[in-house]
Parts: C-alpha cells; structure tokens; sequence
C-alpha cells in the first residue's frame, strides 16, 4: 500500500481540475491506497455546502464529497489560512475536514510515496 | 466612451483583478464571470469601487454555484441578459485570464 | 447591435465555451445580430465532431452545433490553430494524407482573416476564456 | 529507478508536454525504467492523429509517436479525458457511432486504473503541464 | 479603419499566448488596421533581446518583432511599471518601445474600438 | 526523504510559487521549469533559500529560452539529465499549476 497525497488547489467549476482531482482520489481508493486529502488555497471553495451549478450545465462537483466516506477517504484536510483568507468559515463546509496549518501540510507530504497537485 | 472590463479568474490564484483594477477608468464597470466571482468579498475591490463611479457586477448563475453572494457588498449581481448589456453599454470590453 | 465573438477555450476543460455559448444565445435572445463565431487556439475544440461526452453532463459540441444551425450563425475556426489540433475538414484531411476529418460541418476552415474582418463589421467583439 | 510520467497539458498550448517529452528522454538515457506514460484531461491530445504540425515546428504528437515505439513504451490516454476531447480510438469510435478514430496507434485507451497502477509499480511518478 | 489595442500580457514559452497574440496583430496590420501593442506583466518578457529557444525545440517568438515596423505597426509600448517589478532594464530590449504608465495605458484602451488580451 | 518541488508557473502572475516556499522544508529542493524559471531573480526566493539547505535549480532551456541568467543568485543551473537525477535524488515529487 503507498500513501498518496492530493492537493486540491482549484476552485470548482472555472476548470475541470477539481473534478480530475476527485477522480484520482476515488480511483485510488477503489485500489485501497492510504489517501491524504488536502484543501488549499481555491481547493477550500471546493467544500462549500449549497454550491447549485444547474445554471452552469455542469455537475455539481461537492455531490460527490459526502460519497468519500464510503470510499474509505477519512483523511481529509483544510488548510486554515487558505479558508481564512478568503473570509470563510468553516460551519459554510459540507463535509468534515480536519484543519491543519502549512507545518502540518509539511509532515503530510513527507510522508507520502506520491502527491499529485491540481 | 468607456470600457467593460470582464474578469474571469481567481483573485486569489492570478493577476486577472490586479491588473483590471490597475486599468479601470472612471465610467468603466467590471463583471466578474467564472472564477472571477472568488473575488466578490475581496476588500481591495471593495474598496476600489466604493463612493467612484466605476460599476460592479458579478455573474449570478457563477456565484450561486459556487455558494457565494453579494450581500454586504456594492457589487450587483447580472445575468446573462445584462452582461450582454453590459457589453453593449461600454464602448469596448478586455477579457482578463 | 452588431456583436462578434472570439471563443479561446476548449469545452471541458475551462468554463470559458459554456459562458460564451450563454453569451451568445442571450445577445440572440435579445435582438442582437451575431456576426461570426471565431475559434482560435485551443477554442478549435469546440468543433470537434468526434467529441463523445458523458450522458450527465451537457454536450456543449452539440450544443454550439444547434446554435449555429438553428440560428444560421457564421462559425469559423482559425485554420492554423485547428491543424495543430487535429480538427481538420474534408478536404485539408485529403491535403494531409490524415485518414478522416474531425470538423463539425456546421463550422468552417478559415484563416485569422476573417477575425479582422469581423473587428470591421461588428459593434462589439468579446472574447471568452482567455 | 522505475519511473512513470503523468501529462496533463495538450501539446501546441502549453510548454508541459514538450517539457514531458524531454523529460522521459532523459530519464530513458540515464538507464531508467519507464513503467508508463498517463496522458489526463488535456494531455490526451498528445495521442491525437490528426494533427498536422506546421513544418517549421517540433511536431510533438509525432515526437511522443516515436519515442514510444522506438523504445516500447507503455503510454496510456485516460478514457473519460479523451471520450469527451474526441480521442477515440476504432472500438470507441464504433461504439458512439463516430465516422472515424484519432487516436495514434501507439497510445492505448484505458482508465485511471492504470494511474494507480503506475503508483504501485513506480519508484516515482512526476506530473507534467499541471 | 478601426483602432485595435493589444494587451500582450503573458511571457514567451510557456504557453501559446504570446504567439497567438502577434498573430493576430500582424493578421490587423496585413488589413491596415489602426494598432496598439502594449507590452505589460509578463509580455514585456517577450521584448528581451537574445531569445534561444532551440533547446525547447520551439520557435523564437522574438523573431518576428523587428518586422512589425515593415507591417506598419509601430505603435508599440512598454508598461514601465511591470519593467521595473521584473528588475529588467530597457537596454535589454531587442526592439524600441515608447515607455508609459497605467495612466497612458488608460487612454490608450479609452481610444480603442476593440481591445485584445493575452 | 525529502520533497522536489516543481513549479512551471510565472511567479507574477500565479500563486505557484507562493505556495511552494509555504510547503518547502528542510531538506528539500525547488526546480524551476517553464514560466517558473521567471522567478530567478526575485528576492522572495533568494531570501528563502539563502543560508538553508534548501536548494534551488532552474532548467537551463528554459533560461536561455527567455534570455534569463542564474548570474548573481543562488540557483543552479540544471540539464533534462539533472532534473531526472533531482526526481531520483527524492522521495517525492510536487508539480505546482
């Protein structure tokens, strides 16, 4: 089993990324790997509940977040001063997520055989 | 004879609102479109626009996606009726990415 | 008015062809002319016939065919961007030995030309996902 | 070391597919192994067949063409990125009832699987044109 | 004959930009169009002299900026500011450029009929 | 087991380096590849680096590319061969967009 680490940096909807994020979290999950999930920087949009994208014609990509659960994803992360700085709180987030600060990203990644970044 | 000046990414991420924000004329007003909407409570456009006669908008099917809104702010939300408008309105427009 | 637009984005991968495509259907809805679509850079993409999209997600290829269609819009895509991209028409498929075309039909081939030509002729030109 | 390769940028828009291309280059000079190539999102157009490249261009579909023969490559489009760009190869083409495939035949179609695949096979996987 | 302005915004390279932009400028000046090419942020990395993209196997983008004045585009200006912020100097520049501040970039846009960024 | 950090992005106009010198550590080392190679003179990341056992690389190519010199700075130059090498030379590997 290798630890995968993810940097979800992109908000929803103005790209794909956060969605081809998703993905590779989910398909690695599907294959039991030790998953670290990280919301940073735009990444912290992607947690916000009520997000409605029926205007957009796009899927709505937070549906998915409650589903990581059952994937066996639990290590789910959000940087702070990313949600801070863009004056949110975190009661607007959809799904739990265990604050950390950049020195806890650090040890995060030092521990991981893989991070992908989007 | 003024200038729409349309800005579609993160204010967090990219330049796109600093350089509007550097290049907006009085009479010009902005739309934020796509990602741009991140920057709907952002302080420094707040501040830009407030008591100028520079006009903000914010593309309201974007921002009810991604859950945000203009309350507390002096930006006005648009449809895709007004920014075409908008468009119109202004003698010229810039796409900031 | 009299309004043209330059589409920069490739459906799929940035919002870019979905506001523009909004874009031109409420200038239509309100009265507007559209004097030409043109697609350059990775924009060409939305003139991709090939194109196959998820069954939950709206084809926005097939949506700009529609509108062109049932508005009779004039849509080009950039010749020089398009090759490069691999959204080649019949007959630059035969020029290039490439074993079929991938161009939507109700696009044409043209080159940054008829750009200018539609800065000469439109009130307004707006461009999306730059 | 065994390494694979994760591209996400299409060839021709942005410098990460030819950085990439380098890349495994160099890596297969120095002895390495290179378990895979995953092309994702945009990277999928690398694997497109149509493209046709000016002639006073590096044509990098043909490029990673032959760098993957020439050395036997592995080299993997992601199914939903190239479904959706028009990267279809015979069956896929069959299947949607599309006239032809795009895809270059030393590419093949599969899914994210063979992402993670490349993880638990590879010393390291590098992503490209992020 | 319209006046089209140009916001050459993006380094050299790295993506298309650049080059899609001066294509378009040089496709205007063919049809003897009134332009501007305003080099700001990172365009004016564009202008530096001794370029050699051999190596990427890509071509130099500069090398077309000394035949603008044959196409008659020879208004051509350089955003002082983003120079400065770069630590380049204008000695290193391959063509003239008539130096300006925002000020001047303002009334440039605000005599345009159409403005193109990239 | 330390992290290669890869940023391709202009550090002008994206946050990607920004959020690189936020996750570098000890040990770790930064390359410098595309539009990232921008960054080569910026004091931002010269005082990052300078006096830690952070090392710095930027690609040749790319520099020559853009007309641009590791003259003066801390950073080294790195060949396709050497990026390959620092990839090994890690446990990991970041690609910052």
């Amino acid at each position: 089993m290798k630890t995968l680490t993810f940097l979800a940096r992109s908000g929803p909807y103005g790209s794909s990324k956060a969605k081809a994020l998703l993905d590779m979290v989910l398909s690695a999950a599907v294959f039991e790997q030790k998953i670290q999930y990280i919301f940073l920087d735009d990444g912290v949009y992607q947690l916000l509940s009520d997000q409605d994208s029926a205007q957009l014609g796009a899927k709505n990509v937070s549906a998915a977040l409650p589903a990581l659960d059952l994937y066996g994803v639990d290590r789910i992360y959000l940087d702070t001063e990313s949600l801070q700085a863009r004056g949110l709180q975190s009661r607007q987030l959809l799904i739990p997520a265990q604050p950390c600060n950049s020195d806890e990203i650090r040890s995060l990644i030092a521990d991981s055989d893989m991070v992908f970044s989007l | 004879m003024s200038t729409l000046h349309i800005v579609s990414k993160s204010p967090f991420r990219t330049d796109a609102l600093q350089r509007c924000l550097s290049l907006v004329a009085p009479g010009d007003s902005i739309i934020l479109i796509e990602d741009g909407v991140l920057a709907v409570n952002l302080s420094i456009l707040g501040e830009r626009i407030s008591g100028t006669d520079v006009s903000c908008f914010a593309l309201a099917g974007d921002l009810i996606a991604r859950s945000l809104t203009t309350a507390g702010t002096e930006i006005q939300q648009a449809d895709a009726a007004s920014f075409v408008a908008l468009v119109c309105e202004h003698r010229n427009s810039i796409s900031y990415g | 008015m009299i309004i043209s637009l330059v589409i920069h984005a490739a459906p799929g991968t940035s919002q870019g062809a979905q506001t523009a495509l909004t874009f031109c259907q409420a200038a239509l809805d309100a009265g507007h002319q559209i004097y030409r679509l043109f697609f350059y850079e990775d924009g060409v993409h939305n003139a991709h016939a090939l194109a196959v999209w998820p069954q939950d997600e709206r084809d926005l290829n097939a949506a700009w065919a529609t509108l062109i269609r049932d508005h009779r819009l004039d849509a080009v895509v950039c010749v020089a961007s398009a090759l490069k991209r691999g959204v080649l028409n019949t007959d630059e498929a035969a020029r290039y030995e490439k074993n079929a075309a991938s161009l939507e039909p109700s696009f044409e081939i043209s080159g940054l030309g008829q750009w200018v030509d539609a800065c000469l002729h439109s009130d307004r030109v707006v461009s999306f996902g730059v």
